[in-house]
């Protein structure tokens, strides 16, 4: 079994296109270009320069000694909370800004829940000196009010979604609608493996470059390629599917992808989409996605806002049903507490995404010689309001 | 022959009118359905509503939360359109996006639409590609036509191509835009709908979004075999309810 | 002349260690070992290893194309806002809490003014699982407070200042007096290149892999191991003192050091140390500070907290008295100014003492040909709040 | 002889006053030197008040606050005591720190302290190899005794060599902290002031930090040739003024 794209861009029976005709032309002309574009000399020349010295890559593979003594396994943290920006989003948004600036863009639209995608946008939109929209949610433009200061000082303009629940799906809707009512000069640079195909694909392209990394620097030091395990937080799954990419036809490596329970998978607010997903089709593609017996989609809710959408990406369908990753479910409560364990054990502040990914250690038990990869998507700042407002701070 | 198909061979300008079900009121369906019959309207779009509809501008999108907060559901569409073929012969399409359809079974939606006596199917989300591979025996078994769109952007190649695949008519999307935009029918959208009507396409194109009122809807048919009035509509029923339908109806021819 | 701290302790007539006798067995006792331990292979190992796997080393060497564009000279921005926590701070806490391990130290206090340091140094503290007091003005409690809750989350004891102006130099007495009190088992981790001798050349010293870094990228960047200009703000003066320490006696390349002017140097609310500071003992070491006739330290003020000292240190005091370095003073506006530049040119919003160092292109032209390396020294993430209020976004 | 050095030879427990000039009134200096004398005080510190006191507790550092507050300056300060020895002969110290002196001008400073009638200065933060090598030369041209403090944790080689600086008495200080501590004067603390006394220093040890009554003051005597109240008498000026400076004196001895 293969758990890569095929040819005509489904993971399995997930994935594909499933959007209206308005959007064909803008979607099959990345369609036709986006592997070509991506395999040439120059393209790959700027892409890997800007990762190096802009967005500050290779990120660390830093073994997390007093981590590791605690669960009496061997960690190692790949440290995309270092990236310029805080998170691993910035390596997708980089490639795209290339992307876009091949086929001609001179625009370029995104939509964001916590912020952290529409801030790596508008940062490779001025950059580049190209003109940026993001939407947001209503919802969240008022409690994730830094971020969107954050994307005016770099000059995006943020417009409201006011549409639904106001919250990132309905963010993404209205990129969607920008994209239709502008499909010749736009580009909309998605922000997770999600969307009509070949988004998914691509930006999985782009993040690979997190498990390309992780090969190299676990031979440097352990002197192996593989680790046991690789361990990621799935929001639409773009860490996850740049952590596992390079290992996810390796069967001896073992795929771990924690989803936000929210307050329990019973409590009716959660974003646990392999839980409580349904296959279906969600911003273009087909995919498990959480909704009403009837087919609508529901709403999700995680305290932790880059998680806290009602799907993932096909490929995570694809792996989920076919059982080459294990799917875990962290509660509020215990990615906090995971969250805060970084901090007084190795001085790091994740984000509160991250830190469902840490909370893996607390749901299973590993073997000492096991070598285990954190994929730690980014960092806390962002969330300190709400680490504050939850230990009272 | 499927109503939809009789309809379009009558040599009249069609129009073709789109309203959301549930809205303004759950159970409005029938009535409204049975209005526009009784005002000479051609077609009749009835939305299904759904939660995320990204083709949609605003004021189709606030129909459909409403409609969905109204308590519509494909179940109880379903059950209002149960007897509509007693009283109304008007060709019916449902308009809906694909997940709602996927969630009942794309086949028991079929036979269901079948029974009811729907005529055809609009799902803009739904790949020209995927139909043709996964649904179209299925569409004709149960002589549903499936309508897809076309838009300025669409290649001629491609237009070609979905030609092959229809068998009603084609919705020639105005410009580039979701539902409900204002836009102009000068020249440049004159030229498009000549350019289609000079490919000698088998099926008959009816224009959609942005249609308001009499000028836009002279303007669409210029070229077009007919015109779909969606946005407008709603905005009427948000405004006048379901009383003056006639009136608006009157307004445009 | 030389540049470097010769074997009293003194840069020139700057330095040395005016200090209570009470302090003297600590500060003696690291004076006699910080050489040594730092030149053990064991301690370099471990430092280095930190400072790649944890901080996220070497930080990049950035060629800011339309930065350079504008200022029609080629510019390199020396990316230290990319290291975990946010600034260049955190080399010098790596290396001093290695340093506060092997002279058997259990306990470590610090001072902090925005919160930077005191973040870099309960973060390094988290990591050794040591104890950690940091000290804080009362009134950069308040206007700080998501440094104050990070401090926290890390574990660090955070202890209000509440003599004199309530702010970093009051901090930093009481700082001293901690460690009057305990003399045994703490270690003291200053901030910056002040205090008595050993801190401000033991600070440069562990500061000094920013400028070992940019001749290594320069070489890879350009084919030459030097810039020809090198600019960095000067609060303390760490930062600077990293990035010219491999340049110091090299007079080809021309050293340039920014103070924040606040609103002014005549408006009395300035830390333009240099202009307006005298020959002086401030926090146990003879430099330049700001003081009335009297000898009565004054309060500095600047829109940046890491600025808002009333002095720098010795070597940034000879490198002024001897000509070497070439002060400029920037004041809150033209800081904020260069600030939004860089995030709009650049995608990088930096803090707000890096942008006093981006400013000195609004004063000073440079040659097309010229390569100027300027010291990124940290992100605007701490800085949000304050740009916010001051562009009304 | 320098007047310290008299009184330190008079074979008598020495009690010394530290008291922060410019507190709690700008103008209190003089009566508080004459206060003191008349009670029998053997020896008083006048604090140049300093905006970043680091040595010190919080006691003396409010006391320095309010003094600056207060108005008092270097200058001011010498003004005010210009006439002392008019009516004083107790030895008189000054304790400063090091920057508002050499902002004055080391040798101005020193030649203004002789004219005046001081004989001594404490520096807390001037280093004794700085001193020797830049100011001791000038110290004795002034007949102004520097007067080193010296800790527990002071080597044996250090203290020797502090002694071999002194020309006064040690300032001893009874416990590793700042002014104004509580701290014990229990067997810790006498075994330190034994195993000092015992090393025959030539100059005699005064101990000071952390006495704040009798029995603190007894205690500290034991085994060294006087002692220093600051913080305890600061604080009594503070809640009773100048007023009842005898009593406070009377309640030592
Ligand atoms: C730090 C971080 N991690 C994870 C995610 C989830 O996204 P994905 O599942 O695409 O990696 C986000 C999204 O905002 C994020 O900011
Ligand atoms: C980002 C940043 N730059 C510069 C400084 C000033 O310190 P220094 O002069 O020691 O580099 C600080 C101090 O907090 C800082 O946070």
């Amino acid at each position: 079994m293969s758990y890569t794209i095929n040819n005509k861009g489904y993971y399995g029976e997930f994935g594909g296109a499933y959007i209206p005709e308005m959007l064909y032309p803008n979607v099959e002309e990345l369609r036709q270009n986006y592997l070509k574009i991506m395999s040439e000399k120059g393209f790959q020349k700027e892409f890997n320069q800007l990762l190096k010295d802009y967005v500050g890559r290779p990120s660390p593979l830093y073994l997390a000694k007093r981590l590791s003594e605690q669960y009496q396994t061997k960690i190692y943290l790949k440290r995309e909370d270092l990236n310029h920006t805080g998170a691993h989003k910035i390596n997708n948004t980089i490639g795209q800004i290339l992307m876009a600036k091949r086929l001609g863009k001179k625009r370029i639209i995104a939509e964001t829940g916590a912020g952290q995608h529409g801030v790596a946008t508008a940062t490779v939109c001025a950059l580049m000196g190209i003109e940026c929209i993001v939407y947001m949610g209503e919802i969240d433009i008022a409690r994730q009010a830094p971020n969107v200061a954050r994307m005016k000082m770099l000059g995006a303009t943020v417009i409201p979604a006011t549409s639904g629940s106001k919250t990132l799906k309905d963010a993404t809707n209205e990129a969607i609608r920008d994209w239709i009512n502008n499909p010749v000069n736009t580009h909309y640079i998605i922000g997770s493996v999600v969307g009509p195909h070949p988004y998914p694909d691509m930006v999985a392209r782009f993040q690979s470059v997190i498990s390309e990394e992780i090969k190299n620097q676990l031979m440097v030091h352990e002197g192996v390629e593989k680790p046991n395990y690789i361990i990621a937080c799935v929001g639409g799954g773009s860490n996850a599917a740049g952590a596992y990419y390079h290992f996810l036809n390796d069967l001896e490596v073992k795929l771990i992808a924690v989803e936000a329970a929210g307050h329990g998978i019973e409590s009716g607010e959660s974003a646990a989409t392999s839980v409580l997903g349904k296959e279906g089709i969600i911003h273009g593609s087909k995919t498990l996605l959480m909704q009403t017996q009837d087919g609508q989609i529901t709403e999700p809710y995680s305290i932790s806002a880059g998680l806290d959408y009602p799907g993932v990406g096909p490929m995570h369908a694809h792996l989920y049903k076919s059982g080459r990753a294990e799917f875990i479910s962290i509660t509020d409560d215990e990615a906090m507490k995971s969250g805060m364990k970084l901090c007084q054990l190795e001085g790091i502040i994740p984000a509160i995404e991250s830190a469902h990914a840490l909370a893996a250690f607390d749901k299973k038990t590993f073997q000492s010689q096991d070598i285990v990869v954190v994929s730690l998507s980014g960092r806390g700042d962002k969330d300190l309001e709400t680490y504050i407002k939850y230990f009272d701070l | 022959m499927n109503r939809i198909q009789q309809r379009l061979n009558a040599n009249k300008k069609i129009l073709s009118i789109y309203f959301t079900a549930g809205y303004p009121h759950l159970n409005a369906t029938a009535s409204i359905i049975k209005s526009l019959e009784a005002n000479e309207v051609d077609m009749i779009e009835i939305g299904l509503p759904f939660s995320d509809p990204l083709a949609d501008g605003p004021t189709i999108q606030a129909s459909s939360t409403q409609a969905l907060r109204n308590g519509m559901t494909t179940q109880l569409l379903f059950q209002q359109l149960e007897k509509i073929r007693e009283t109304v012969s008007i060709p019916l399409i449902i308009m809906g996006y694909f997940n709602p359809i996927l969630q009942y079974g794309v086949e028991a939606f079929c036979e269901k639409c079948a029974h009811i006596g729907i005529d055809g199917l609009i799902i803009p989300d739904l790949p020209v590609d995927v139909y043709q591979e996964h649904y179209q025996a299925l569409f004709s078994q149960y002589n549903l036509l499936n309508i897809f769109l076309i838009t300025p952007q669409t290649s001629e190649e491609r237009i070609r191509y979905i030609d092959s695949v229809s068998n009603g008519f084609i919705y020639m999307v105005s410009s580039a835009s979701t539902t409900g935009k204002t836009i102009g029918f000068g020249e440049e959208q004159q030229a498009y709908f000549r350019r289609i009507s000079q490919m000698n396409l088998k099926n008959p194109q009816i224009v959609g979004f942005g249609i308001n009122n009499k000028s836009t809807f002279d303007a669409a048919t210029k070229h077009a075999h007919g015109a779909i009035i969606g946005s407008a509509f709603i905005k009427h029923l948000s405004t006048h309810g379901t009383e003056t339908i006639a009136s608006f109806i009157k307004d445009i021819r």
